[in-house]
């Protein structure tokens, strides 16, 4: 188990040691600065994932955006922080002071702790587990219970019932992308992230496009963002679990949701993209961590894509498509791939047969649905008609 | 100290520290002027009628229920979908089933009109 | 005493306090957020074992399912959010003796076995403890047959939950 | 090191915290949180024998899995009861939820 091994923490380990430090304690404490160091860039790239984001929706909506503080507008997210960081912080009277201040903590940890498992290239991954895919699952479980500890402490209506949609959206959405996630880890034998990025000598995109697509659908709504943003639907529930945090606390809040889109770029990429994989990673691995960037701002873009471009769904119609088409959508595709996985692993025909079995699957899936819309349109005239007819007698 | 546990660990601890450190800073930073006003609960400037309380409804739970038996079910798939690569066909037939089992309870709860919102 | 002594101990005493709290704090909510501090420990505990699958479907299972349902019924059945009322039985102290008892009787049971202070064997290296679960569960001379069970028994009781937490249209009371 | 005993007697002192729940508080899901601390010891004794006896062998796990089944669905169907006779009886103290004491 190698943890970031490459010459600088073997430089810095190797000093610990000179200072008279046990190897063990030295590698742990090198790890520790690692990870710091790790966190910090994320952070920092978190601060300009907003100027980012509003720089693509002003594009998305025909405007400039932010222009005026530095270059293109770059220093306007420290700007925003100095702000938030100097804002007074403001209790609600009868609230849950304990619980009302771990909530964003925890909501930035689960979220952080993501980074710990993805691998960004060859040479440089946080930690191998072997259990990655489940660990991400676990992870977003923090984030839900952050979401009901910030909805519950802040005593207020609002924010409670926005919590407790949130929370119902997000744990019904967990279950086709734990399924879909299952895909991988079945096509790749492991549930290692590194692992997976491995085995994808072809893409999985390539072998499992629906996975991918189910995937993606279900990501947006475990990260609450458009169209299935129903926490923020500011004209029923204000903002939803957060309406009573200002400051800070409001701000990280608001990093870990756009973090989070971005994490989620990262696993998108990992899990379908070939993450690391790229022309010339075997000669410069540190060229993995290139390709990885890219994907996930590619991935991260389609994310605000999405958000710009769809309207917000109901919520009844939201869990609808949930539990009436993503679940049993997404364990019959498991079903049938698993299948044609087994059946078909090792021979020559392996890529083109998985393709072909995920177009005949995604065909046999239109059809069911188009001939459900079809009756139900018969079913809905039938009856407008018999209505015309009796009001004409 | 082989256990790569210990990392996830480093992380837990720093994923923690520096969200804290960011509210810790913000709270010496920022001014403490709080008035009935300020700490009233937010509710679009309407006064607030009553406790901060609202009964619920059942079908939130319904939701909970169903979502904790599939996570369940998920659990015990994950270790058949990694071993799935070293045993026969007979064992993705077992996992089919037991895929099977479960399903046919989400159709008689969506059968029975239990997981419409309304 | 070793580091990893250290964490043990940590680790306890933060999931023994959280596991009174959970049976003494009036608050309902608060007893659910302490029980998830205690299986968040039991989590630790496990990767400490280095049974990293298991601590994994802890957090998933315990604390992102059962925690939220547990939530989710304390917010369903309350007509407000504060306790009122004492929350023990009255005869609370008979059965704090009755724990005491079972807890040394424990002990002594455990006192009285040759295998208590045993070190842990070598963790064979290169051995995947997922791999090995899954074929355990699967594989027709190993536990195939609980495997398959468990799914009937998790069918039973999403039909009996569902069925008695439904609440049917018009009955509203 | 940490010898076995450690983990044996946290989980027999976390045991017995639930059994304490169990019987003395009154609301009924409180006394469903009791279950879930005896069950969790009970998980924590199966998995550090699986690591003490012989990593191997995956007994212990798959009985402490099995074990998480067991406990979903002892919470599914006892909160589901909780809410149904919070519903018709608007109580959830167990010892007022008497209709099948005679």
């Amino acid at each position: 188990m190698d943890f970031w091994r490459n010459p600088v923490t073997d430089w810095v380990s190797g000093l610990l040691v000179s200072w008279g430090l046990s190897p063990e304690a030295a590698h742990v404490l090198t790890a520790f600065l690692a990870v710091l160091v790790l966190i910090s860039v994320v952070m920092v790239l978190d601060i300009f994932l907003v100027w980012m984001e509003r720089k693509i929706v002003a594009r998305f909506q025909d405007r400039l955006g932010p222009n005026r503080l530095g270059p293109f507008g770059l220093i306007q997210p420290i700007a925003d922080i100095i702000k938030l960081i100097v804002k007074e912080n403001i209790y609600p009277r009868g609230a849950d002071k304990v619980v009302y201040d771990l909530a964003p903590v925890l909501m930035m940890m689960s979220v952080l702790l993501l980074w710990a498992v993805l691998p960004l290239s060859p040479i440089l991954f946080g930690v191998d587990l072997n259990v990655g895919v489940l660990y991400i699952v676990g992870v977003g479980a923090l984030g839900t219970l952050a979401i009901i500890m910030a909805g519950w402490s802040s005593n207020n209506k609002y924010a409670l019932l926005g919590a407790f949609r949130q929370v119902a959206v997000m744990i019904s959405y967990e279950i086709p992308m734990v399924v879909s996630l299952m895909i991988p880890t079945i096509l790749a034998g492991t549930m290692g992230i590194n692992g997976i990025v491995q085995a994808q000598s072809t893409w999985f995109i390539v072998l499992a496009p629906l996975a991918c697509l189910v995937f993606l659908i279900s990501a947006l709504a475990e990260m609450g963002r458009a169209p299935f943003d129903l926490t923020e639907a500011e004209s029923e529930l204000i903002a939803g679990h957060h309406i009573e945090y200002s400051g800070m606390k409001f701000g990280l809040f608001y990093a870990a949701e756009l973090l989070h889109a971005f994490t989620f770029g990262g696993f998108i990429a990992a899990f379908f993209f070939g993450g690391w994989r790229g022309p010339w990673v075997d000669q410069y691995p540190m060229l993995g961590l290139l390709w990885f960037l890219v994907k996930t701002l590619i991935g991260y873009w389609v994310f605000g894509w999405i958000r710009y471009t769809l309207p917000r769904i109901r919520i009844d119609k939201m869990l609808d498509l949930n539990w009436k088409f993503l679940v049993p959508f997404s364990f019959a595709l498991l079903m049938f791939l698993a299948f044609m996985h087994s059946l078909l692993r090792g021979t020559e025909v392996y890529v083109l047969g998985m393709f072909l079995s995920n177009v005949v699957f995604g065909w046999v899936t239109v059809e069911i649905l188009r001939r459900q819309a079809r009756q139900e349109r018969s079913r809905v005239e039938g009856a407008r008609a018999a209505v015309n007819a009796g009001q004409k007698t | 100290m082989q256990n790569e546990w210990i990392y996830i660990g480093l992380f837990l601890v720093v994923g923690a520290l520096i969200p804290a450190a960011a509210i810790i800073v913000s709270a010496v930073l920022s001014p403490r002027k709080s008035n009935q006003i300020k700490e009233s609960t937010y509710e679009c400037g309407v006064e607030t009628v009553g406790e901060n309380w609202v009964q619920f409804k059942a079908q939130y739970y319904i939701f909970a229920l169903v979502f904790l038996v599939f996570d369940v079910e998920v659990v015990f798939l994950f270790p058949w979908a990694v071993a799935l690569n070293q045993l026969g066909v007979f064992v993705v037939v077992e996992g089919l089933i037991f895929i099977g089992i479960l399903l046919a309870g989400l159709i008689y709860a969506w059968r029975k009109g239990m997981l419409e919102w309304v | 005493m070793t580091a990893e002594q250290i964490l043990f101990l940590v680790t306890a005493a933060v999931m023994l306090v959280a596991a009174v709290s959970v049976v003494t704090t009036r608050n309902l909510i608060h007893a659910a957020l302490w029980l998830i501090v205690t299986l968040f420990g039991a989590a630790v505990l496990f990767a400490m074992l280095r049974a990293g699958f298991m601590a994994v479907i802890q957090v998933v299972v315990y604390i992102g399912a059962i925690a939220i349902l547990f939530i989710f019924a304390v917010m369903l059945t309350r007509r407000e959010l504060r306790d009122r009322g004492p929350q023990l039985n009255p005869g609370w102290w008979l059965a704090a003796i009755l724990a005491l008892l079972m807890f040394s009787g424990l002990v002594l049971v455990l006192g009285g076995w040759q295998g208590l202070w045993a070190a842990a064997p070598a963790y064979p290296s290169e051995f995947d403890s997922v791999q090995a679960l899954g074929q355990a569960l699967v594989s027709p001379e190993a536990f195939v047959l609980p495997f398959e069970v468990a799914s009937v028994l998790l069918l039973a009781a999403l039909i009996g939950a569902v069925y008695i937490a439904f609440q049917r249209k018009g009955k509203e009371e | 090191m940490i010898p076995l005993s450690w983990y044996l007697i946290l989980s027999a002192a976390l045991f017995s915290i639930g059994l304490f729940g169990v019987l003395a508080r009154k609301n009924a899901i409180a006394i469903l949180l009791g279950v879930e601390l005896m069950m969790n010891a009970v998980n924590i004794n199966l998995v550090s024998f699986w690591r003490y006896l012989d990593p191997t062998r995956m007994d212990g796990q798959v009985f402490a899995v099995i074990v998480f089944a067991v406990a979903a669905a002892e919470v599914a169907v006892g909160l589901a009861l909780v809410i149904s006779v919070y519903r018709r009886r608007k109580t959830v103290i167990a010892d007022e939820i008497d209709l099948m004491k005679w």
